[in-house]
């Protein structure tokens, strides 16, 4: 498998998600709203400008965070395409969690710093995520992305018999899409949050990394709840979700940040029951 | 921030020399995977490295201009 | 007869691999490498790989990057101005990150469920020993709650393990692993709570506020710590 | 819905309620637990890795090991492979000691001069890493205490 020339793809499609994203909430909002590549224009216009570490930063880790950020949504890539060990592309969401924490804190910003620590409020949404993938095993008997897309193969697609953990790991994927009310993280009163101080090529690098995470994310939940299709399908499928995603991003307030932490325990709570619920029923129906 | 004006700036040649290096080990590493010459996770593991570097480094090499007075997207 | 004991010392010291439960797992994949110390065989596998990679990265970061200097904006005016790390609370939180490290890559590595439990109460305690350096008291109170939250948190961390020998009649997790081992959900529950307590507060608060404090590389390996062991008790608990 | 929400968070966001909540998780652990004993899931395994016999008229109760000196001790591991002189101090060496075996017909003047060296010596109990990572949390404990005390002094 040419994994580079996946990851170049996923990067494209992920700009390209982040501008349709964009676009469906303008026109929800009755905005004309950016063009459709609005985001690769963006990317192009952070590299152009000049750069520079901010002399207050912390040097190494305001440089090296920003491939951290590529590097494990690569590797998420790599592993979700191999069928490899979900716990890894999970274990990705949450170290990509470490590296937003760092991108706030690196840079010596009091913006950058409120965004982190907004950060570290909202990794509550890793316990969701926890009872998600708990609930999958429990399910299917493996955590092999290989297995689950056989599961699925025989048994019907998870997305109808196992809703309450599809709509977990939804939650989970809409809290870090751009513009979510999940999204405390970069609410327009702190600047831009964490990103504040990243300019320039450290900026258009993060653009990158996060589209590469957008693409990865939807495609997991595609490829878990759904089940194995031709490449142009989960494209497609894809896309329709993040157009679900879209419709309750523009019609949503964003949270205050300790009320987006306790729905997403409500979450994990609604999970629990259900999943002690299968487990008294005796497996799943 | 106030710029730090000794600031050590690495060059467009430079940031050129690492994104054409890393491009190759990227290239180089995924088609030995594809052909089956090493492992595959040892070639993701090596692009994962290497990609990041590339994108930084091309950014880098894409800027306009290191001199000060050069803001093309000020204004609309 | 000692000489006899040496030698036989020295010839079987590589034990191989297939000595041990398990090679793979629906969980996570192939076991790549295992190092034995005595009864406790640590191992990794490609999800712990990651884990262990990550943790080393920004052990690194930690141990060569300078600390920011955090700028706080004075309210009515237009001036700011950076504080500054006194040399001594730098060198003490970095060595308490570091220590936190390789606690963490020790927990990432840890064939033993008893093992694993020690290695996150270091970490709880690095986690105290990097925060208390701050002289910050709205920073010093919140790490108080967190130490204390560490504290009851050894308790359920140390009983689950118990539990775990006492159940099972082993700590091993090459044998826990493997399908005949049953391990009631109550001894999990107890080490996942206990985990919780010692790497990260219920719903964070505590931590968030942690976060103010200046010396974003080592303040990150509190993060870091946490969420990596958090990561492991996981894996451990799906596969026990 | 929206006022239970607000009321919840406000519980949670306030730092000095974080020992209560957590308290209050731990409670509903324990009442788990208490049902899976009632329940009679929990059993204890009579088959022990670590084997332990009370002998409580010794003054030494409950740390007596038994056995008597200059003897190989009975002990039990895990994996015997890993043990190829149990019982004996030097029944496990560390992969290090292991190495520097191999190099040098001088180890046992070493045995206590590198990290380890004097740990292979407690090591024939079989778990050793265990001590280390024990002695380490003590290590590091007292440092924090020791920096926090000398602070003050300034």
């Amino acid at each position: 498998m040419m994994i580079l020339l996946y990851i170049i793809f996923a990067v494209i499609v992920g700009l390209l998600f982040h501008g349709i994203h964009r676009k469906v909430i303008a026109r929800i909002q009755t905005r004309p709203g950016p063009p459709i590549w609005q985001e690769f224009l963006h990317v192009m216009k952070f590299s152009f400008k000049q750069t520079w570490i901010p002399k207050t930063a912390s040097k190494v880790l305001f440089v090296a965070i920003v491939p951290a950020v590529i590097a494990i949504w690569a590797g998420a890539l790599y592993v979700l395409f191999t069928g490899g060990s979900l716990l890894v592309i999970f274990g990705v969401y949450l170290l990509h969690k470490i590296t937003e924490h760092g991108l706030g804190l690196s840079s010596g910003s009091p913006y950058g710093k409120l965004g982190a620590i907004r950060s570290v409020l909202s990794a509550a949404s890793e316990i969701p995520l926890i009872a998600s993938i708990a609930g999958i095993y429990f399910v299917t008997g493996s955590l092999m992305i290989s297995d689950i897309v056989a599961y699925q193969a025989d048994h019907g697609i998870l997305l109808i018999t196992a809703l309450p953990i599809a709509l977990a790991m939804y939650v989970i994927i809409l809290s870090k899409v751009p513009y979510s009310p999940f999204g405390i993280i970069e609410a327009k009163e702190i600047v831009s949050g964490n990103k504040t101080e990243h300019f320039g090529a450290f900026r258009a690098g993060l653009e990158v990394g996060f589209a590469l995470k957008t693409f990865v994310l939807l495609a997991v939940f595609v490829t878990l709840f759904i089940g194995a299709m031709p490449f142009w399908m989960l494209l497609i499928a894809s896309l329709i979700l993040l157009l679900t995603m879209s419709f309750i991003c523009a019609l949503t307030p964003m949270l205050s940040p300790y009320d987006a932490v306790t729905i997403q325990i409500g979450v994990i709570i609604i999970v629990i029951i259900y999943m002690a619920f299968i487990a008294f029923a005796g497996g799943m129906p | 921030m106030i710029r730090k004006e000794t600031e050590k700036k690495i060059s467009k040649d430079q940031a050129k020399a690492a994104a054409l290096i890393s491009a190759i080990i990227c290239i180089t590493a995924s088609a030995l995977a594809f052909t089956g010459h090493i492992n595959g996770w040892l070639g993701a593991g090596i692009v994962v490295v290497a990609f990041p570097v590339f994108v930084l480094s091309l950014f880098t090499a894409l800027r306009e201009s290191t001199k000060d007075g050069d803001y093309p997207f000020v204004g609309y | 007869m000692y000489e006899a004991m040496t030698a036989s010392v020295t010839a079987s010291m590589p034990v191989s691999e297939s000595a041990y439960g398990f090679t793979q797992t629906d969980i996570e994949g192939q076991a790549l490498f295992s190092l034995p110390f005595g009864d406790i065989v640590n191992f990794l596998t490609p999800y712990t790989a990651v884990l262990f990679v990550f943790a080393l990265t920004f052990t690194i970061i930690a141990l060569i990057s300078k600390p920011e200097r955090q700028v706080d904006t004075v309210m009515g005016g237009d001036a700011y101005y950076t504080k500054d790390i006194s040399r001594e609370t730098l060198r003490f939180q970095r060595f308490m990150a570091i220590a936190c490290g390789l606690a963490t890559m020790g927990g990432i590595m840890a064939g033993d469920v008893f093992n694993f439990t020690l290695f996150t109460a270091f970490i709880g305690i690095t986690n105290i020993g990097i925060v208390a350096a701050v002289k910050n008291k709205h920073i010093l109170d919140n790490a108080f709650e967190y130490g204390l939250l560490a504290m009851i948190g050894t308790l359920p961390l140390f009983v689950g393990a118990a539990l775990v020998l006492a159940t099972t009649g082993t700590l091993s997790m090459w044998i826990l692993f493997t399908p005949e081992v049953a391990v009631p959900l109550f001894a999990k529950l107890l080490l996942v709570i206990g985990v919780i307590a010692e790497g990260m507060a219920p719903v964070f608060v505590a931590k968030a506020e942690i976060t103010r404090a200046p010396g974003a590389p080592y303040i990150l390996m509190v993060h870091v710590s946490s969420l990596l062991i958090f990561l492991r008790v996981i894996e451990i608990v799906i596969s026990m | 819905m929206q006022l239970i929400i607000r009321k919840v968070s406000r519980i949670l966001q306030n730092h000095n309620n974080l020992t209560a909540v957590y308290a209050l998780v731990v409670i509903i652990v324990a009442a788990i637990g208490l049902i899976s004993i009632a329940a009679g899931e929990i059993t204890f395994e009579k088959d022990q890795l670590y084997p332990k016999t009370i002998n409580p008229d010794s003054p030494l109760n409950p740390y007596d090991r038994g056995g008597s000196p200059f003897v190989p001790a009975d002990i039990k591991a895990q994996y015997p492979g890993n043990f190829p002189a149990i019982g004996y101090i030097t029944g496990y060496l560390s992969p290090f000691a292991t190495a520097l075996i191999k190099i040098s017909p001088y180890f046992g003047t070493t045995i206590v001069a590198h990290p380890g060296g004097i740990l292979d010596e407690i090591l024939y109990a079989t778990r050793g890493l265990d001590t280390i990572v024990e002695t380490s949390i003590l290590f590091v404990a007292f440092t924090t205490a020791m920096f926090l005390f000398r602070r003050d002094e300034e």
